[in-house]
Parts: C-alpha cells; structure tokens; sequence
C-alpha cells in the first residue's frame, strides 16, 4: 500500500507521519510537496500535524486555499481514506471536508500530554482494529482544539455515526468531548490527538499503530476483492 | 488606492474562549463593571481600486479572511491618496 | 538615539555621541587611530555593536579561557556558532545556549520567542537538523503581578515559537527568587544532530566569490541590541523599547528546511546566521575568519520599511535571516533553494583579498574599515576584582543545621515552594513529543531522545543553582557542572561536554567579577576532572535592575550525554510498591 | 450599558508576520490589486458605564488589552439600552 504525506509550507509532523506509515506500519510511503503533488497514484492521503503558514489568519486556513485540496477533494470523492491529524484535521475542516471549525483552546493555551480517547465507532477504515468504547492512549499537541459545530451539525454526527473519537476527559472545550470525525462516506477522517506518536514502545506506546493498521486491512479487504 | 477595513466577528451563538479568558481576566484586575467581551480580528487591507471592489472582498472574506461556519464580516472602503 | 546619516564624525567626536552607542572614550581613541581618522556614524556602529560585551566578550574573554574546551571527540569547540561533539557512526551533536535576558525583560513574549529563534539559527547554520530545546529561566518572586506577567509571558514566547517551528522542548528549569525580581533570566538551549559530512563554517572564502541574503527583510527592529544587552537595565530601558524584535516562527521553520538543503549543495562556501548586530557581526566575522575582507551594496539589501539608513541596516536585530556566501556565477542555483520555500536569496557583495569590510549605498562608500578591526581587535579588559563583603560573612558563620521537628509539614511547605513545585503547567505548554524522538519527556532528570536509524540516545539538561554559586562561587560552580553529569548519568548516559551561559551582573563591579571568576574557576575545575570539555556558551552580563541590585550569579550548565543502548535508559520515577531504595554517595 | 468597541493595532515599523501571509496568500489566489495586509485585533466589551469611563478603558488597554510595546490601540463608546 502506498501514503501519500502531503506537506505544507510549515507542516511538522509530516516525517513523524511517513516514519509511522513508512517503519511503524512497514508500506511504501512519501513526503510530498503540496505544490508538486501527483497525487493519484497513492492508496491514502495522509494530512500531518504541524502549523501550516505558521497558523495565521486561523489554523488551516491558507493550507486549505492551495490549489492540492482540489486533489484531495476529488481523492475523497473517489473514495480514498484520507487521514487529517491536528493541523490536518484544521485543514480538512476549512476545506469543508469536515463539517464544523476549530476555535482556540477553553484555557487559551497549548497543550501537550497523553490523553485517553474512547473509540466511539470501530466500524470505520480507520478503527477496525480497536473494540467499540475501547479506552486508548494518545498524545495531544495543540492550542487550537477545541471543535465547534452548531447543534443540528452534531446531531447530524451522532446519527451518522460520524463521531469516531472522544476525550473521556475533555481538555479543550470541544463539542460533545469530540476528538476526531469523519465525514458521512466515512473514508475522511480529522482528528487532533496524533496517532503517529503512538506507533512504538520506545517512545511511548503503541495504541496509534492500529489506525494505520486498520487502513491497510481495508485496502487489503478491498483490494482483494478488487483482484 | 483604497484602504479596506474588514471586521470579522464570531457569529453570535458561538463561544468566544479568547474573549471569556480576556473577560476573566479584567475581572481579576477588578474591573467590576467589565460584562462580556468579544474578540474578533480587523485588518486593514491596501487595494488598487477596481469597478467591482465590493464584489472582489465579499469574495476575498468568503474565500479565506473569514470562516462562514463560526464568523461574520464586514468592511469599510476608505479613498487613500 | 542619532539615526541619520547627516551626523557628521566631528559631532560624534566632539559631542560624544559615540558614548550613546556604549563606546567609552578610550575605545573611541582607539578606533580613530585604527582608522587613522575618525569614524563616520555608519562606522560607529560597526564597532559600537561589535565592541561591545554581547559580540566581543571584551570582559569575559580572559575568564572563559580558563575552560577546558578540548577533548578527542571535540570536533568544534567554542567559535562558531555552536559547538560539535562526535557521538559515532560519523554523527555528531551540535549544541548551545543563548540569552534573551533583556530584551525578555522589556517584552517578554517576543523577548524570549526571539531568543529561541536565535539559538536555533545557530545550531541549524552549522549544518545540523534541531531536534532539541531547553531552557533554563529565573524570575523573581510570584507575589509581584508584573513578574507573574513576565513569567507567564515568556513561558508562552517559548511554545509560540518552538512548538512552531517543530522542535521539541525537551527540558529546563525555572527558579524563582527575588533577586531575579527586576530582571529576569531566559536561557534557551537548542540541541542539533548533523552527519561529519554535513558540517558547515561560517567563512567568506574564495575571493571574488558572492555574498547572498536570504530570509525576513531588514527593519528598524532590534537596532543596537547587542549594545542594549551589555548595559544595566534603568528607566530609559523602557524608552529603547522600540528595539525589541518580532519574530515570525514560519519563516524560521521554512529557513530551516531550505537550509537544510542548501548546504546538501556543492556551491555553498559558507553560512552563518544573523543574530546579534546582524548584517555588521555575520559578514565581519565570516570575513575575518577567512582571511578576507568583504564588499556588500547595502541598496540591494531587501528592506521593509522606507528610507533607511545604512547606519539603520547594519545594526539592525531583524529576526530570520541569514547570510550566505556562494561560489560566483552559481547564485542561481542557490536561489532555486530557496524558492521552493518562497524564500528570495538576494546578491548583496563580494568576497574580497582587502581584508576591508566595505559598505556602498547609493553611490557612496559609507564605510570602509579593517575586517579583522571589527572582529577581533575589539578590547580586552582583566576588571578588578574583590572578595565581596557578604562572602567572609557567610564564611565566618557557623554552618546552619535547621530544627525540623514536624517532618511532614516541612515537606509540604517545601514542596510548596514554587521552585521546587512541579513544572508540569510550564511544561505542558510545550510540544516535547514532535519529530517522535522523545523517549523522556520534562518530568526526569534529563530528557532522552533516541537517535532514529540507530539503539543509541541522547541524555540532555539544564542545571544551576544559583543560590550555591551565591554562596560560594567556587564550589557552585562545580557544583552546577557535577549536577548536570549527574542528571547525565541517571538517565544512562555518559557525559559528552557543556555549553554554558554565564549571566551575571556588572563586571564593571569588582565583587561580581570576583564572582564571575571564581565560578568559572569552579566550573572548570569540575569539567576537567569529569572530562566534560565546554564546547560553546554564551556571557550575558548587566543583568542588573532598577535599583542596580545584581541578580545571582547564575551559570547556567547544559550537558548533553550518549546513551550507549536504549536499554540503558532509566527515569526518575518510582516503578512499583516494594522496590528497595537506596543511596550512592556521601 | 456601554458598548466599547477597541481597535488593536500593530505600531507602524513592527513586522507583522500574520499579515504577510495572508497578504502572501491573497495575492496567490490571484487577488493581484492588493498591495499590503495589516492584521489587529477587535474588541467590543460590554460593561456598564462609570464617571471615568474613559480613563477605565485606558488603563484596560494599557494594562491588558494591548501591547504598548509593539501596539497601538483605539475605541469608540456606544451607548446600548
Ligand atoms: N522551563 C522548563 N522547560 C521545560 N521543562 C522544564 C522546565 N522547567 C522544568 N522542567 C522539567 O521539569 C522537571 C523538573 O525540573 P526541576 O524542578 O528543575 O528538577 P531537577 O531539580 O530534578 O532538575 C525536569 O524534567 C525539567 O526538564
């Protein structure tokens, strides 16, 4: 299976992200520069954390009027899984891949630490390899996490069963302890804590390595079939 | 030359976290009389006039200076010379 | 303070405008016999900000060659802008520490954002890939609004820039006391990993060669920092404020990147940063260490703001830039670098065999110096000292042995303490986990960060506590250097060597010189017998406030360690009900 | 009641990164008439008005609101019933 990790100017987690997919997960995997990008040859689109244009004017915003999101949109439409994660995630949200926005953490400040997610739908490309209400580890990095959306959007989510990760306790304000979401198809998903830091023992632990792995049995499952 | 004058604002409904913890804060220096405070961003953008100016920031605000999900815009065009 | 070039070298003389600048009367004289004439304004500056303490450690220069600074696996030691140590496998750790102490105490958020900025310019110029920040910081007691302000400000400086840029912060201290209340303390330490092969000087050599600019554009920001970081704080502090850079952690993060890949190019001869005194300090001393001397055309310089002076260009503290120089006819190639990053390199002068720094505008030669005048001829000065008054006091006394009766409530009161209390909110606010290297977060003895591709690792800290070197210079000072080895040591490495950051108050004092000498000598003394030569540092000094109350002396030690196997790795924490505890040592 | 209405703006000369990029930005999505972004920031307050009002708001300004090192700021006051 192949990634795509696209980089913006200011991206930085977007080696930590080819490292995961790349050694973590061991598929073929590469950097590429958003304004070089080809992006049709790859099995998934990987958008890494960091501060993309120095997250200016607000998080994603610039990254997302680059003329790649019309690559992804159209990667999305055909159904590829597409992975935000914290920058990422703010990206996919001001595309309008996501529904909802991002506004500034409740304590206006940037936070680092692990937190414990509970995996809300296990049902998705992303989750297969967790248990439904599974309590994970991850590590959160940000100071623009805190997700908005009015109410009949959250609605919308719960129903759709578009809510895939939430904070057991939430450290920024989100609605509905929200972490991560996909979109309706399912094959998008934005999260702020950062999978990619959970891939090892040595630096942490390894409860972010099987969202990777999930992806690649779906694309097995699928190309399977597909054969 | 024109000198644009854009206020974005948090829609009414949506939560201000920057101008809660603005507001907490004025309350601890004791400003009792403080209520709510808001915080939004104004920029000032220099613009070589066109016909179709209004036009052309409703685009720029719609496209990247605001986020319709949570804000709203509105600008002033000043003559520069 | 004068800014236009009207200022004629009569009035400078003559009104001694040259003393606004931080020039005494003796190092005016000698810059007119140099020159065999007197200076011009723009020529004032240039030695004004590169005479001064910050750039030519004309006070602390006879103390800082006590350090031992040598050692087998030295590879740079003190000179460039940060050091080298070989750590294996033709890899090598490249570190340093730097100040932002008066510009943190001015503005603090943009204060201490710069000076993590800067450290990191030094550390990536010399080829390598950041991966590391710490800090050490001092602050004076949390009872006063004003010094949680600062406190809570530059804490926010340090994660606006780092967490942005991608580098983990790692580790640091933070002590408070109320010697610190006027002036507070903002060490920033940056941590680089580079391949022998990747290592890169910051030399103008190869004559007729190009001068290359790259990075933000050049404002009336930071204009004589470097003057403003070697005087005492006062009231008029507070009128110079103007001078406090901003920094734009994107364009350092895309200076990064772009970098790092220029010097992946064979048209590449040198590179340095532009930290303090800019444009004067970068293309002097990459010059001078080369044996060359340098033209530039200040018209071409890129400027953000209308009209200005040379005077205003070359003593500008504009943050992220740096200066380049290239093999002539390749400027293009080099430029292509850069603009994938949306960065513009610009041709701004050529090497030279005049050992002259010569500087055009408009037509017009506004400064023509010796190189080498700049760089190294500034002078030295071996300041009086005095054993302080307070030190035979306290040596006189008895030593003190505190009456504890209520054990319990004494550990809480001391955990109480805000520095002793955990960091966890200051750490917090750091991203410690990016680039997925960080084995041991802020909570440890020292920080652990494996080196990707291989089992080895990298212990790192910052230690001083200033209260021992308070008390007696000398053995605090061995003391800083011996704490660090030991944080080194129970996280599982062995040390490699240092980088220090020498803050004290007034040399000028012969009781702080006194201390500055013997804590040296301590350090030292500590170094050579652990093997840990001093492979870079940094001196600040006038750390004075208000009332011209000095702070502590505060030496600041930052050690890094090899961790020899990952399995070797070890924290501070308890790992389970029924270990036994014991105790190494006296 | 009063409606403050504060405008934060970078001092002239101080590099104001966030506006470059957005100036950067908006001339890539081919908006070529805009020469240059300047980004602050805007406040209302609410709070209910006093003698000295003014002074108040001076002081909140100075104290808190804006930088004074790097920032200038302005208000307008606005009764609301
Ligand atoms: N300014 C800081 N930045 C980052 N980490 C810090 C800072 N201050 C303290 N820490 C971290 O908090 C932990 C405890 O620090 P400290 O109280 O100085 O302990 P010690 O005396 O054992 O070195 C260390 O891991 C240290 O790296």
């Amino acid at each position: 299976m192949k990634f795509a990790v696209v980089v913006f100017p200011g991206s930085n987690c977007d080696r930590d992200m080819y490292f995961a997919a790349k050694d973590a997960l061991g598929e073929e995997a590469d950097l590429v520069w958003y304004e070089e990008a080809d992006l049709s040859d790859y099995d998934a689109i990987l958008l890494p954390g960091g501060f993309s244009y120095g997250d200016y004017l607000r998080s994603g915003a610039i990254a997302a009027t680059s003329p790649i999101t019309e690559q992804i949109r159209a990667a999305a439409e055909a159904g590829k899984p597409i992975l935000g994660v914290c920058n990422g995630f703010q990206v996919l949200l001001e595309t309008g891949l996501l529904p909802g926005a991002m506004l500034s953490n409740v304590n206006q400040k940037f936070m680092c630490h692990y937190e414990t997610l509970i995996v809300e739908n296990n049902e998705t490309m992303f989750t297969s390899h967790y248990e439904k209400k599974e309590k994970i580890s991850i590590p959160i990095a940000h100071g623009d996490g805190n997700y908005y959306c009015d109410e009949a959007t959250y609605q919308a989510l719960l129903e759709n069963d578009q809510i895939v990760f939430t904070y057991e306790n939430n450290p920024n304000g989100s609605v509905g302890d929200i972490a991560g979401i996909t979109n309706e198809a399912g094959n998008v998903l934005g999260m702020m804590p950062h999978p990619e830091r959970a891939v090892e023992k040595l630096i942490g632990n390894e409860d972010g390595l099987r969202l990777f792995q999930s992806i690649l049995t779906h694309w097995r499952n699928n190309h399977a079939i597909n054969a | 030359m024109r000198k644009v004058k854009i206020h974005i604002t948090l829609k009414e409904g949506v939560l201000d976290p920057q101008g809660k913890a603005v507001q907490n804060s004025l309350r601890s220096l004791e400003y009792d009389n403080v209520n709510e405070v808001r915080v939004g961003k104004y920029m000032e953008v220099m613009m070589e006039d066109t016909a179709d100016i209004e036009k052309q920031i409703d685009r720029m605000c719609d496209q990247l200076l605001a986020n319709p999900v949570i804000e709203d815009y509105s600008y002033t065009i000043e003559e520069v010379v | 303070m004068p800014s236009t070039l009207e200022i004629s070298p009569e009035q400078i003389e003559q009104q001694r405008l040259y003393r606004e600048m931080g020039l005494s009367d003796e190092e005016f004289k000698s810059i007119t016999k140099i020159l065999g004439r007197r200076p011009n304004h723009t020529e004032t500056g240039l030695f004004s900000v590169m005479w001064s303490e910050h750039c030519s450690y004309k006070n602390s220069k006879p103390l800082l060659k006590k350090f031992p600074t040598e050692g087998p696996h030295v590879l740079q030691g003190p000179g460039e802008g940060a050091g080298i140590i070989d750590i294996g496998d033709d890899q090598a750790v490249v570190f340093k520490i730097e100040s932002h102490n008066h510009p943190s105490a001015v503005e603090p958020y943009q204060g201490a954002a710069t000076g993590v900025g800067g450290i990191l310019r030094d550390v990536f110029s010399m080829g390598a890939r950041p991966i590391a920040l710490l800090n050490s910081l001092r602050f004076g007691s949390l009872k006063h609004p004003r010094v949680k302000f600062l406190f809570e400000e530059v804490v926010n400086g340090i994660a606006g820039y780092g967490n942005c840029v991608g580098v983990p912060t790692v580790g640091g201290e933070v002590q408070f006391d109320d010697a610190y209340n006027g002036n507070p303390l903002v060490n920033a330490m940056c941590v680089g990993l580079i391949d022998h092969k990747d290592i890169q000087k910051g030399i103008a050599a190869g004559i007729g060669n190009t001068v290359m600019y790259v990075g933000a554009k050049t404002g009336r920001d930071g204009i004589h920092g470097a003057t403003f970081a070697s005087e005492e704080l006062s009231e008029e502090s507070e009128e110079k404020r103007p001078s406090v850079q901003v920094g734009d952690p994107f364009m350092e993060k895309l200076l990064i990147e772009a970098c790092l890949d220029v010097i992946q190019h064979d048209a590449l001869v040198g590179i340095q940063d532009m930290g303090a005194a800019g444009l004067t300090s970068s293309a002097s001393e990459m010059a001078s260490k080369a044996g060359t001397g340098m033209t530039m055309n200040l018209d071409l310089i890129p400027q953000r703001e209308l009209n200005m002076t040379p005077y205003e260009m070359m003593l500008s503290e504009s943050q992220e830039r740096m200066l380049l120089v290239v093999e002539k006819g390749r400027e293009e190639e080099i430029a292509q670098v850069f603009k994938k990053y949306d960065l513009e390199a610009v041709s701004v002068g050529e090497v030279t065999d005049t050992k002259r720094f010569r500087l055009m505008h408009k037509g017009e030669k506004v400064a023509d110096v010796p190189v080498d005048s700049l760089a190294e001829d500034a002078p030295v000065y071996h300041q009086p000292w005095r054993v302080p008054a307070y030190y035979k006091e306290f040596q006189a006394m008895d030593n003190y042995i505190p009456d504890v009766s209520d054990y319990r409530k004494t550990l809480l009161d001391l955990l109480k303490q805000p520095t002793i209390a955990s960091k966890e909110w200051v750490y917090d606010q750091y991203d410690s986990m990016v680039q997925t290297n960080t084995v041991v977060r802020p909570g440890s003895d020292s920080a652990v960060l494996r080196v990707r591709g291989t089992d080895k690792a990298l212990a790192m800290t910052t230690d001083c506590n200033s209260r021992y070197i308070y008390l007696d210079p000398e053995t605090g000072g061995k003391i800083a250097v011996a704490e660090a080895a030991r944080n080194i040591v129970c996280s599982g490495g062995r040390p490699l060597g240092l980088t220090d950051g020498l803050n004290f108050g007034s040399p000028e004092n012969p009781e702080i010189f006194w201390q500055m000498e013997k804590s040296v000598e301590g350090m030292s003394s500590a170094c050579t017998e652990l093997g840990t030569p001093v492979i870079s540092g940094n001196v600040s000094l006038y750390n004075e406030s208000f009332g011209g109350q000095a702070i502590y002396p505060t030496p600041i030690v930052g050690m890094v360690g090899l961790i020899e196997e990952t399995k070797h790795i070890t924290q501070s924490h308890m790992k389970q009900a029924g270990d036994l505890i014991y105790i190494i040592g006296e």
